[in-house]
């Protein structure tokens, strides 16, 4: 176990990868000269060369349809796409080609293609640089889709992600990159599909992710020392294939359940769970399900607006104290 | 002569043989469609087979070519079988995507075949990233991408070019300029009248040829496929053609005059183009152009009897297929 | 009242609309020339010229980004999609442009614009043309998404959309076209925002919209002719913002939902709509929340494939069933 | 003189107010971003000043421009207030857009800035639409579109160009070419060295020109304004410049040398440009000069004032502005 930074586990998850298979290749906008905004691309051309970690124009849709098309040919391409944000100029290639290629022509393809988005909230990049849009991509056929929250996840999921044979997208958020956090030595993968229960508990269950994850934990520790309420925590860790039987398993144990995201709340994530929810083990449950994610606006620029529309730790205290009849 | 290069008469016989298995292929789903046999959208080939043919011809089984909501007679021209084309166009389970494709995402990966596709200028970065995946392992494989005029004019055109130029990638992309994108004729879309002139945005060089001269696309895509083969980068080809059909099968075309239609069918459809040099230039003989006849009737008529009788797919197959292996279900 | 078809209903509403307003104007793929690939703008170009209604490149990019750019300039533009599965091409400009131009800089601009966009399966379309993705806008704040199910509403809400100074989404069913249904006669609005109970019941409420809402219709005849269940059949005609308290009124009567949509079930509408029940209303539930929608895969190409992935008249029948404890 | 007009002594001391505005607007919002008094993104536009001032001084107040990333200088060079753009960079209610937006998202809609884009290449089309909108109500109104090098690599560009070109619409494309977009210099990106080529995939004028000398960017402007009011459709103008800073403030630059830069700033400053032609040439005075420096550095000082002492936006304002009528919730 070693103390890394986020950046530095998806760094290292690359060089493993790439060394271990040379058909691994990574494109995007400024990874090369630079390392990436976030320092995580730094050193790779050095190691690998420029053939194998590429400056792409700014051309998001030649950068994702190149990558589908060279994962066709026989590559494993990683596709970086600069900000989540700028995947709606791509949105066509994911929705239309990406994920359905493969059912499409019955199976004939096979499309090992990781792309990476950068998304989340982060020292006030405003409206277009600030997006968590990783919901819609529960509602496309075809993709998986992980969402680390910590770097050991961060490096296992990656890894899992190069080495699985269907696309999959990477949410990494921006504000994770600089954390660190322990992580294993050698080679492993994180599976993906697997949630995991972060902290045990028996009051309510928290269901989260990426950044959020870590408020919800600070949140849990209030809710302990303060209320005595014992929370526990499941980071979801994949969005798609969804682990619905952890977070069945644990709310069947504490009949309340709370979801917090940091997307918009509306036609959120945290909606498929409460729906799953109540659709399959509603009888279990003591109390309404309690939904946390941002208000339903952009992300305003200036600091005191920002921090009013993204949850912060009191609002999944206040969830989960709501979180009864 | 194609150039200063003889045209044996095996590649004569393999034109002549491809184009007139994709007129007939065409002119069979016409009918059956509008006979309610064939279910989905129709898009035809017809009058601008000398293209899909004369790229193709100067390809490997090995190289890749991505196609367009028009895709049928580029997979025929690529290699693949008439009967398991036919047999998804009918939504069959013996259908080279087991019925789940159909007319516009017919596809054979088995020969580089990678897609048909129903989204306009969807194929351009498809093509660019499988060029990038031969770059990247050396190989000497080239990628084909068959585009209309019409997407042309799509951001993706311009992205990939700009992208396949700068790395020199092994690509080369073939206007189809049929003249009309659905019911709009090319000037009311599109501010130039030759493709081709695009290519100098990426200072990426360029050819046009009579697009229903099956000796002239040859001979253009040779010269590409070369240049590409050699590692100087992409070519932009463009085809001049017509299409004489509907936009799709059951295109009431008030947009257009009849005549127009017809004058283009008296004069400018590519098999009776090959026909009027092979003949008297006693390129090929009349009996070996017979024997092909022959030969396509046959394949056309086995085509649409083992579609015919192929079993749709079972409806619990909806499910196949999604992911590589099959995960945690989402139903 | 006259009975017409949903096409006629939509030119109505256009020929009306442009004759008000002359800033009004519409452009899209192959409008023109022929009328629409659904009659449905037929005659327009010889009533108001071709400035006004004008075939574009297949250009989406610039479709929907020019449509912005005349809304911001003031215009009215009405921009036709062809197919609801393009808006990928497109969907940057509606996700960092129109949705947010007038709140991210602060109220300054009005952005009266209505993308049209014909969704949903007809005839063996296959994975790229058949796609119902309205989910997603409701991810996205700053938009206005209405999708109407008969003739009347496409009259009343496309009327509506025109004339409301936000940016509308108006998603019309591919297969509702030909379908003829009472219109009112002169100029009516359907008011943005507010749903309608179609048919009244005392022991289940199904929420529904687009096309599926005559399927639900039909299951609720099959419920109280087979099975003596009375179901309220509720038509959500608009998305956002969605009329909830339609809903919770309902059940608060039934105590039981069924939510179907035509949209792939996982990460639909059927998910905000079941969560926000199980969050505001859950005591009111007698059974569990039941979604309906299409499997979760692309739309297959094959008759006997396609029928199996979507919804039909009985899975809504077997969910309705299903409601119980 | 420009061309054989000559410059009028108003619009010569207009263009040295602006840029030199511009310059010590860039000057103090980068010392007062790295004293951490910004938020956000900002990049500066540092060393391109004469190519916003000398286009936007070709323009009337009712004209429309989009900006980019880089927009401050755009927006200022427009007309809009020193001190509204401050108070909006530092996030305070009394900015353009009550601290919504912020430098990426700035924007005047009350003198046609219809904003600052943080996707690159976004602007394209809302150019071309507010021209289409001129176009339909028989405006005279002109719109320009300001574009990076690097942007013209979006499909965005394509899409636009064509669009603008077939429908002859009244729009300017200005691009800024600064040989960098963030850290990839533009061959490594791009397939051509000049992006005006690319006009002609569109059959559309174009002009290439020293964008750091504001006489020749002025001149190719008002060509390129009175063609698109004439109804003679867009030009695409190409303003060869320099991003003397690095792409946002805090760029480490390890993709360059400091010896390209110095040069750079040394001889390719295009406010010492104009001065080196002003002073010699006797076309404004010292006197002159030092009224402009001394109003400008008064007005930048204002500036920083008003934005410091300036409020936040109360937390609640952050759900105001999402709709024009406020209705149902959705929080
Ligand atoms: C992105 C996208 N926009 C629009 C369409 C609808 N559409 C299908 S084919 C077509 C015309 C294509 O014209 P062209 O590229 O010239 O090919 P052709 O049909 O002439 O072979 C259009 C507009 C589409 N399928 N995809
Ligand atoms: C669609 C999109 N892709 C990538 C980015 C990230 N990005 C911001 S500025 C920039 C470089 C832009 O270069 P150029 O257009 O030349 O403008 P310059 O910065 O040189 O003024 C990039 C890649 C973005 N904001 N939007
Ligand atoms: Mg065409
Ligand atoms: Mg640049």
């Amino acid at each position: 176990m070693r103390n890394i930074s986020f950046s530095q586990a998806t760094l290292e998850a690359m060089q493993e990868e790439m060394r271990r298979d040379e058909r691994v290749f990574i494109m995007g906008e400024d990874i090369a000269s630079q390392g990436g905004i976030f320092g995580q691309f730094k050193g790779l051309p050095k190691e690998f060369g420029l053939e194998r970690v590429r400056d792409t124009p700014i051309s998001e849709t030649a950068l994702v349809g190149a990558g589908i098309g060279a994962a066709l040919a026989g590559a494993v391409p990683v596709v970086d796409m600069h900000f989540a944000d700028f995947i709606g100029v791509t949105m066509d290639e994911v929705l239309n080609q990406m994920a359905k290629i493969r059912y499409m022509f019955g199976g004939q393809a096979t499309l090992p293609l990781v792309l990476r988005a950068p998304d989340g909230v982060t020292r006030s990049a405003a409206a277009q640089h600030s997006q968590s849009l990783e919901a819609w991509f529960l509602h496309i056929p075809g993709l998986k889709v992980v969402i680390p929250s910590n770097p050991a996840d961060a490096k296992g999921l990656l890894k899992a992600a190069i080495r699985d044979q269907n696309p999959v997208i990477y949410f990494e958020h921006k504000d994770l990159f600089s954390k660190k956090g322990p992580v294993p030595d050698g080679d492993y993968l994180t599976p993906i599909g697997k949630a995991a229960v972060v902290r045990e508990g028996k009051d309510v269950t928290i269901v989260s992710y990426s950044a959020m994850l870590g408020k919800c934990l600070e949140a849990a520790d209030q809710l302990g020392s303060l209320h005595g309420i014992e929370a526990e925590v499941i980071d979801l860790r994949t969005i798609v294939p969804m682990d619905m039987e952890t977070i069945y398993e644990s709310v069947k144990k504490t009949h309340r359940l709370v979801v917090a995201h940091e997307a918009v709340k509306t036609g959120g994530v945290g909606g498929e769970i409460a729906a799953s929810v109540s659709e399959n083990i509603l009888e279990y449950l003591d109390a309404p399900i309690i939904r946390v994610g941002a208000a339903f606006t952009p992300i305003p620029f200036s600091p005191p607006l920002e921090k009013r529309v993204i949850p912060q730790v009191e609002s999944i205290v206040e969830a989960v104290l709501r979180a009864r009849w | 002569m194609v150039g200063n290069k003889a045209i044996s008469t095996d590649l004569l016989q393999d034109w002549y043989y491809h184009m007139l298995l994709i007129r007939r292929f065409e002119e069979a789903i016409n009918e059956k469609f509008l006979a309610g046999d064939i279910p989905g959208f129709v898009h035809l080939y017809i009058g601008e087979e000398a293209t899909g043919v004369g790229v193709c011809s100067a390809l490997n089984r090995t190289d890749y070519i991505t196609s367009t909501h028009r895709g049928h007679g580029h997979t025929l021209a690529k290699g693949a079988e008439a009967k398991r084309c036919m047999a998804e166009l009918y939504g069959r389970k013996t259908g080279y995507c087991k019925g789940k494709g159909g007319s516009m995402h017919i596809a054979d990966f088995g020969i580089g075949m990678l897609g048909a596709n129903g989204v306009v200028g969807g194929g351009f970065n498809l093509a660019v990233g499988a060029a990038l995946a031969v770059q990247l392992r050396k190989g000497s494989e080239v990628a084909v991408c068959f585009f209309g005029d019409g997407a042309s004019n799509r951001g993706t055109f311009h992205e990939g070019l700009n992208m396949a130029a700068v790395w020199k990638l092994p690509v080369v992309f073939v206007c189809e300029n049929n003249q009309w994108a659905s019911t709009t004729p090319i000037h009311e879309a599109t501010a130039v009248t030759d493709i081709c002139v695009r290519a100098s945005s990426y200072a990426m060089p360029s050819a046009m040829v009579d697009g229903n001269d099956v000796f002239a696309v040859y001979e253009a895509a040779v010269e590409a496929v070369e240049r590409a083969r050699r590692g100087e980068g992409p070519t932009l080809v463009e085809c001049k053609t017509y299409r004489i059909k509907g936009h799709f099968v059951g295109d009431p075309e008030q947009y257009r005059t009849r005549e127009e239609v017809m004058s283009q069918m008296e004069s400018n459809d590519p098999i009776k183009k090959f026909l009027e040099r092979v003949l008297p230039e006693k390129l090929l003989t009349e009996e070996q152009l017979q024997a092909i006849e022959q030969r396509v009737a046959e394949e056309i008529e086995e085509a649409i009897r083992f579609a015919e009788e192929s079993p749709y797919p079972d409806p619990e197959e909806a499910f196949d297929d999604l992911y590589v292996e099959e995960e945690a279900s989402h139903a």
